[in-house]
């Protein structure tokens, strides 16, 4: 581990009832860098990230986040040390407005008390205003800022996404885990969200994604990681992790028709 | 084969399908393509009776469908293979099976069976595991030979390709052209549009709730919206 | 939209249709209070019926005080709660007098209510020692009360059967339990409780207490609780091979534990009031109710006493005035269907009327 | 179409005289009252999906409320304050009991409604706060009810986080039956502990509580002080729903893992919003001990938790007041049935099927009114 | 005395079992709590008792053969009780599809008090004694005391749980029930009418719940209006034990809801008996979240 990485796993695993689903994965993240996990489905990918931000307890290998170790902190403790994500089957807050889903995710850096909240005293109106001002900030930076007193559930599948994404940036994270952020959505869509990444990227925070979009993963990407079955299979710069035989022959394929334009 | 005309659909008081008019010939493969939310998924929700249409017509071989429920418009040969494959989990591979073809009379079911796993054959592997542990490419072929257990004339598939691997992508769409080889219509929604529209007759284009651009997939893809938009130049 | 309104107008209906239409002068109204609904309703239809007979026997004889009687019935499903708002309705409503409520948790939240209103309060079944002990002026009872009870079915046990090991069953009950241990108080130093086991109401299957209680080996098995739970509890123990006889209490005493116990209740004892079939008026009862309303309950007779015991009262006062009412209750000296019936100062009956009784060739007969 | 229909009509009917036929052998007169019911259950159904009539009024209404919400409050407030003038004691001990349902019903709304667990004990909390001053101020007479109020409170709370702590790690209905547990627990409890509670007998003499030299003894007066609690209790959940803990809450009810993913403490929030809602259960109970003055296990069986959960789903669940709403009717309108003497109950399931069936969402909805009014909004641009 | 408070146990688990069948079945397709499922089984005690109170205008064949009789008033009750099931679903759960998920709770609720009520006032609110009738007769074998009709009860319920087995997993309307639980929206796409199974399995769950009914009827002698809501209660709990939505589950769940109550009677003290089984529970519940044989509850979208 080199004093730039920001995010690393030594030999992660993780077993559910006696099948491994993930077998001794090390990785490390550079501070700065967008890094792209890829692989077949049922590598593992999504496991990872589960396994990373204390949504599943490894079974065996640690984690370190900014050189801490995080690998048996709960999801709540690791988002507080600056772990944001977003899901692959989106969880929005359904019932909340756009604004409120934003807001629950300024909760940890909002400091009035229950007492407060209950008196409605002035500490409590400040606190409430300045974070429903970083809030709509947040909206607008993903371009939701017109909508942000609607219900989170009339929002469209993209749309979702992005919410997802400006709720894990109001933790003001050092690193944001992106699972399948352009799933589904179409070349124009891809555009904007890889114009997104980069802007995030360029506020200092560091991004993971797994994708299966090979234009974004190959556009954006500093680095590569490749799983498959659990371990780790090749890792590099994109247009070498693109000409690596067993990538191709687990996962990209050779076909004409696959879409890695 | 299939005809739609101008129809509308609610999901509450948004409004999601406003007029859509298509067809589908015998035979044809053909392609929706269109951004999020553009309709393409409510359109083979309308046709397959999951959601009630509030205006226009659906016809199927002339007959009216809109307003039969779903399993009365299975039993006149259409399938719809929904987005996310949607697998019976705890079911093994072979009951899974068996439901797709849940409305075929008993006598006619082995025999289907044995004719669908000829056609995937990875499957006949797999016949006595559970759904659920299928990996996510041969989940969507089990979603696909389900859908064909019932003998269908129309086979409706929402985004096969979604969030499979590039090598993956590429037998799904193989395995479409086969089916239509075995006398099949398909009618298919892709975000790939680019490998949908290679592999398609014609195609739509849907944007809001409407169709805006329609016609053969070669001329289709060679668009100057269609690229703009939907192959990414 | 049309079906809305029509749907509106015919639940309209129904509510005005039940409704007295106007306020009717001239009519004395007394409460009648038991669950009427819920899991114990059987007991408030039993006292419902009984009460009712009453009324209208003193109807047709022209009513009191040259005024008809109004019966007003009150739910309180055996809920204190609702016991209390069937209490405030009551005196909401203007009624003179109160017959109720069957179950004590119930009969006393609602004796505050009546006590503060002024209206006298004549429980037919509430046994629990503590109604009376409050010490309201207003509150008086036909029956018992579970210490004396306790004190009849401990003696005989002791003095009658020589009994030397006792097995106590109850069901949990505010009258189950309470009788249950007034019982083993009543026991003295030469019996052995063997066990003690609480049952829960409403079930059917109660065979892990008596598997329990026949391993036990006692000489005598004492049932605090009601006639349901007794006669499975029989039937279950002598299915087992258990030989010794049960004794229970009021709650025990009837029919309905001979039909579902069966022939196990042969041999079965229960503390009671003495045998009104030799008492005339007793005799006119039970033929009437029987005519009326089939087979009458335990407590019918009792709430049909409590009801001539307040109807006669407002005779006596000559008022419905609660003051003078209370006192010409407190001062009857009642020859009914129960017997004779004095009230002492805490409003109690002043002799205890318990003797034993036991089930012999498939009835209950009065042990002499 | 006429055709099918009547057949199905006739179907439907006829199937349900026919199954009926059993019970009702010669009591001919329950036919139309069966069919009946059956009747206006199914137009209930009909109703509720075909018109806008209705949903109209409600918004108006709502609409209305919300833009002059200060002056409504007052007004209701008001007219809260000045019924007892206009009611006999009756209705005025009718009323106090909605109180304390209501405030019941606040309390449980903060699980059920606010994060989404689904209590089916929660009378268990209302017995232990009631027993709680019970027991301090009469059977021991310990100390006097301004003290054994809070203790109420308190002693609920600490059942609440000695339940929560292993229950809450469960999910869904699986936490629901172990809170019906502790419901039915608790009840046992208080029946076979007979030192302490007085078992099936009860806690008899808890005197009400008094202002120095003024006792509230007058039914009016305790209806006030149980209509100030009330208010308080409304004011303090329905501001912390609005505040970063009701999002909390709201975001755990609507996914648990998004919620833990950004930060929140999953199971500490749980935990909050239980003991909170165990403590204004208690606090309720208290109420009610001094209420009555007399308690017996028979007031808190699991039909009441029920009953309660009732007053929160068919209110609106998530909405406050929607809950107070939701008690007052379920208190009241048993009342009113008291007319129908025998079938009152049977009445009451009847009428609570055809609203459940007319207003699936409960009588005020949750968030869903805002957004209609929001959509119709958009619709109109 | 362990043999004997076993036997008792596995009695009275045994109906546990049938009734919390129900619970399990439904809560699989409409993932709802049937909370008026104990009323259903109050109502096929009362049919089982209207049926053989029947017994004397039946033809003379059936009279004389008492095992025959027996049979035609338990399919018979069942049946009728299955169409309550039916109509139960109909009336108070369809047009609610869709609500949120506690509303139908409510409507169930109203169902239970109107159902009771209905038979309160029908069929009067004293106990219904049945008549006795074959088997009650205790045989004592190696100190265990049992009647012959125990013993019968005990492989009915046994039978009748190893026909809904069956029924669930070899034929093709259970599997779609199956299916259905899992996937309400696809199973309509491949065909099957959701509706349909719905109804086939409130019917089913009706149907063995009324058997239950009709046998603890028989068996205990008397029934009243109230019966549905302990044994309701109880079988809930014991289907929750079990893991609900897992049909074997429930019969485990059931049988050791019976056993452990009565050993914690039998040994311990029968004023806690309703706490031993919330207590195991309670502690099943802590080490397997999901019941004893349910799966791990899925993480839902």
């Amino acid at each position: 581990m080199t004093a730039s990485d920001i995010l690393t796993t030594d030999s992660l695993s993780v077993t559910f009832g006696g099948v491994k689903a993930l077998a001794g994965v090390s990785i490390s993240v550079r501070q700065g860098e967008i890094l792209s996990i890829i692989g077949p489905n049922g590598a593992g990918k999504t496991t990872f990230f589960n396994a990373v931000t204390g949504a599943y307890a490894p079974t065996g290998g640690r984690v370190f986040l900014s050189g801490r170790e995080i690998t048996d902190m709960g999801p709540d403790q690791v988002a507080r040390l600056g772990l944001a994500r977003s899901f692959q089957n989106l969880k929005p807050f359904a019932e909340m407005t756009l604004l409120e889903n934003v807001l629950v995710g300024r909760e940890i850096h909002m400091a009035s008390g229950m007492l407060a909240a209950i008196l409605r005293s002035p500490a409590f109106h400040r606190d409430e205003a300045a974070q429903k001002q970083r809030a709509r900030e947040l909206l607008s930076f993903v371009g939701l800022e017109q909508r942000r007193d609607q219900l989170a559930r009339n929002l469209t599948y993209g749309e979702r996404k992005m919410l997802e994404i400006a709720r894990a940036l109001a933790l003001e994270p050092s690193v944001l885990l992106l699972d399948e952020p352009v799933a589904g959505m179409n070349p124009t869509e891809t555009g904007f969200v890889m114009e997104l990444v980069q802007n995030i990227r360029r506020q200092g925070i560091t991004v993971v994604i797994i994708e299966h979009d090979m234009k974004m993963v190959m556009g954006i990407s500093d680095r590569i990681y490749v799983l498959d079955h659990g371990e780790l299979i090749a890792e590099g710069l994109p247009h070498e992790v693109r000409a690596n035989p067993a990538v191709i022959e687990a996962y990209l394929g050779g076909g004409t028709l696959a879409p890695a334009h | 084969m299939l005809r739609l005309t101008d129809i509308q659909l609610l999901y509450g008081p948004i409004e999601a399908l406003r007029g859509v008019s298509l067809e589908v010939a015998e035979g044809e493969i053909v392609t929706l393509i269109g951004a999020n939310g553009a309709g393409k998924s409510s359109t083979l929700k309308a046709i397959s009776g999951i959601h009630a249409v509030v205006g226009g017509s659906i016809e199927f071989r002339g007959q009216r469908i809109d307003g039969l429920p779903p399993h009365e418009i299975v039993g006149r040969g259409i399938s719809h293979c929904p987005e996310g494959r949607r697998i019976f989990a705890d079911l093994s591979v072979r009951e899974n099976l068996l439901m797709g073809g849940y409305l075929l009379p008993k006598s006619e079911t082995a025999q289907q069976l044995e004719q669908v796993l000829a056609m995937f054959p990875r499957l006949s592997e797999r016949i006595s595991q559970a759904g659920g542990t299928l990996s996510g490419g041969e989940q969507q072929m089990l979603a696909i030979a389900r859908a064909l257990m019932c003998k269908p004339a129309l086979l409706m598939l929402d985004e096969p390709s979604l969030g499979l691997a590039p090598i993956m992508v590429a037998k799904i769409f193989e395995t479409i052209l086969s089916l239509r080889q075995h006398g099949l219509t398909v009618l298919l929604v892709e975000q790939n549009a680019g490998a949908a529209l290679e592999i398609s007759d014609r195609g739509y284009v849907l944007e809001v709730g409407s169709v805006t651009l329609s016609g053969d997939s070669r001329a289709l893809r060679s668009d100057p919206r269609v690229v703009q938009a939907y192959l990414g130049g | 939209m049309k079906k809305l309104i029509l749907l509106a107008v015919m639940c309209l209906a129904t509510v005005a249709c039940s409704k007295k239409t106007g306020q009717e002068t001239g009519v004395i109204k007394i409460g009648a209070a038991g669950q009427l609904t819920g899991p114990e309703a059987v007991f408030g239809a039993d006292m419902l019926n009984g009460v009712k007979l009453a009324v209208e026997e003193w109807n047709a004889k022209g009513g009191v005080l040259g005024k008809k009687i109004e019966l007003v019935p009150g739910d309180d499903q055996a809920e204190p709660r609702q016991a209390v708002a069937v209490a405030n309705k009551f005196t909401a409503e203007g009624v003179v007098g109160v017959v109720g409520h069957f179950n004590s948790s119930c009969s006393i939240p609602a004796s505050e209510v009546y006590h503060k209103a002024g209206i006298p309060q004549i429980s037919h079944a509430s046994t629990n020692p503590k109604l009376t002990d409050q010490n309201f002026d207003n509150v008086f009872r036909v029956c018992g009360r579970d210490d004396q009870q306790g004190k009849a079915a401990g003696n005989f046990a002791v003095q009658k059967l020589k009994v030397k090991r006792v097995a106590v069953i109850h069901d949990k009950t505010t009258y189950g339990q309470g009788f249950a241990e007034e019982f083993k108080k009543n026991l003295g130093a030469g019996v052995e409780v063997v066990a003690f086991e609480g049952i829960t109401k409403g079930e059917k299957d109660y065979s892990p207490v008596v598997t329990k209680v026949k391993s036990a080996n006692p000489d005598l098995i004492f049932f605090g609780g009601i006639f349901t739970e007794g006669g499975l509890l029989i039937k279950q123990y002598k299915a087992m091979g258990g030989t010794a006889p049960f004794i229970g209490g009021d709650g025990i005493m009837s029919e309905e534990l001979l039909k579902i116990g069966g022939p196990a209740t042969e041999g079965t004892y229960a503390t009671f009031g003495p045998d009104t079939k030799e008492v005339p008026s007793a005799k006119g009862f039970n033929e009437n109710y029987r005519k009326k309303y089939g087979e009458p309950g335990v407590y019918s007779v009792y709430a049909y006493d409590a009801t001539n015991i307040l109807l006669q009262s407002i005779k006596n006062a000559g008022a419905t005035d609660g003051k003078k009412l209370i006192a010409a209750i407190r001062a009857i000296d009642y020859s009914g269907a129960l017997g004779h019936i004095q009230f002492d100062a805490k409003g109690d009956v002043k002799e205890s009327p318990y003797v034993v009784w036991k089930v012999e060739s498939n009835k209950f007969k009065q042990v002499k | 179409m006429n055709g099918r229909n009547l057949r199905n009509d006739l179907f439907y009917y006829l199937g349900i005289l026919l199954i009926c036929a059993p019970f009702l052998k010669m009591h001919t007169v329950y036919v139309p009252l069966v069919l009946l019911v059956a009747w206006g259950v199914r137009s209930c159904a009909a109703f509720a999906g075909e018109s806008r009539t209705f949903s109209d009024i409600r918004l108006k209404t709502v609409n209305t409320l919300v833009a002059h919400q200060t002056l409504a409050v007052g007004v209701i407030l008001s007219a809260a304050l000045l019924l007892p003038f206009a009611s006999s004691n009756y209705l005025i001990d009718v009323l106090t009991s909605a109180i304390l349902y209501a405030i019941l019903a606040t309390a449980l709304n903060i699980t059920v409604g606010l994060t989404g667990v689904l209590v089916l004990g929660f009378i268990g909390f209302y017995g232990v706060g009631a027993y709680t001053t019970g027991i301090l101020t009469a059977k021991f007479a310990l100390c006097g009810f301004w003290i054994a109020l809070p203790l109420s409170g308190l002693a609920a709370m600490l059942c609440g986080v000695l339940l929560g702590i292993p229950a809450l790690r469960l999910k869904g209905d699986y936490l629901a039956v172990v809170t019906l547990g502790f419901g039915e627990i608790i009840r046992i409890f208080l029946t076979n502990l007979n030192g302490l509670t007085g078992g099936p007998n009860g806690i008899l003499g808890i005197k009400r509580p008094s202002f120095g030299l003024f006792t509230l003894d007058h039914p009016r007066d305790f209806y006030w002080f149980s209509l100030a609690m009330l208010a308080l209790i409304v004011l303090i959940v329905s501001r912390l729903a609005n505040s970063r803990y009701g999002r909390s809450w709201v975001a755990i009810r609507e996914n648990e893992m998004a919620a833990g993913a950004l930060g929140i403490n999953v199971f500490r929030k749980h935990l909050l919003s239980f003991s909170l809602s165990a403590f204004f259960g208690g606090i309720a109970g208290s109420l009610f001990a001094v209420k009555q003055g007399f308690i017996s296990p028979d007031s808190f069986t699991f039909y009441e938790s029920v009953l309660v959960l009732c007053m929160v789903v068919l209110g609106g669940i998530g909405n406050v007041i929607g809950s107070v709403t939701g008690a007052l009717l379920l208190i009241v309108v048993p009342e009113f049935l008291r007319e129908f003497s025998l079938y009152r109950m049977l009445v009451f399931g009847a009428v609570m099927i055809a609203f459940m069936v007319f207003r699936p969402n409960g009588l005020l909805g949750s968030r869903m009114i805002t957004q209609e009014i929001q959509d119709r909004e958009d619709d109109g641009q | 005395m362990f043999l004997q408070h076993l036997l008792n146990g596995i009695t009275i688990g045994g109906s546990y079992a049938l009734i919390a069948l129900g619970y399990t079945l439904v809560y699989g397709v409409l993932k709802l709590i049937n909370f008026a499922h104990g009323e259903i089984y109050m109502i096929g005690a009362y049919l089982g008792f209207i049926l053989i109170s029947l017994i004397p205008a039946m033809p003379p064949f059936l009279q004389g053969n008492v095992i025959l009789m027996m049979m035609v008033v338990l399919i018979v009750a069942a049946a009728i009780c299955a169409l309550y099931g039916f109509y139960l679903e109909k009336i108070c759960y369809r047009p609610l599809r869709g609500a949120p998920k506690l509303t139908p709770l409510i409507s169930a609720l109203g169902a239970s008090i109107f159902l009771q009520n209905f038979v309160m006032i029908s069929m009067g609110a004293k106990d219904q004694i049945f008549p006795q009738t074959i088997g009650m007769k205790t045989i004592t074998l190696g100190g265990v005391s049992f009647t012959l009709l125990q013993l019968v009860i005990i492989f009915s319920s046994i039978a009748l749980m190893a026909l809904i087995y069956w029924f669930i997993n070899r034929t093709r309307l259970g599997v779609a029930i199956k299916a259905t639980s899992t996937d309400p929206y696809m199973a309509s796409l491949v065909g099957i009418n959701v509706d349909t199974v719905i109804s086939v399995t409130f019917m089913a769950g009706s149907f063995l719940a009324a058997c239950a009914g009709v046998m603890i009827g028989l068996y205990y002698g008397s029934i009243n209006f109230t019966l549905g809501y302990l044994g309701g209660i109880k079988a809930f709990t014991a289907a929750v034990l079990g893991g609900i939505g897992n049909v074997p589950g429930a019969m485990v769940g059931g049988f050791l809801l019976g056993i452990i109550e009565a050993l914690g009677a039998g040994y311990f003290s029968s004023e806690y008996k309703d706490v031993y089984a919330f207590f195991i529970l309670i502690a099943v519940l802590v080490f397997r979240p999901a019941g004893l044989l349910g799966k791990g509850v899925n993480e839902r979208a």
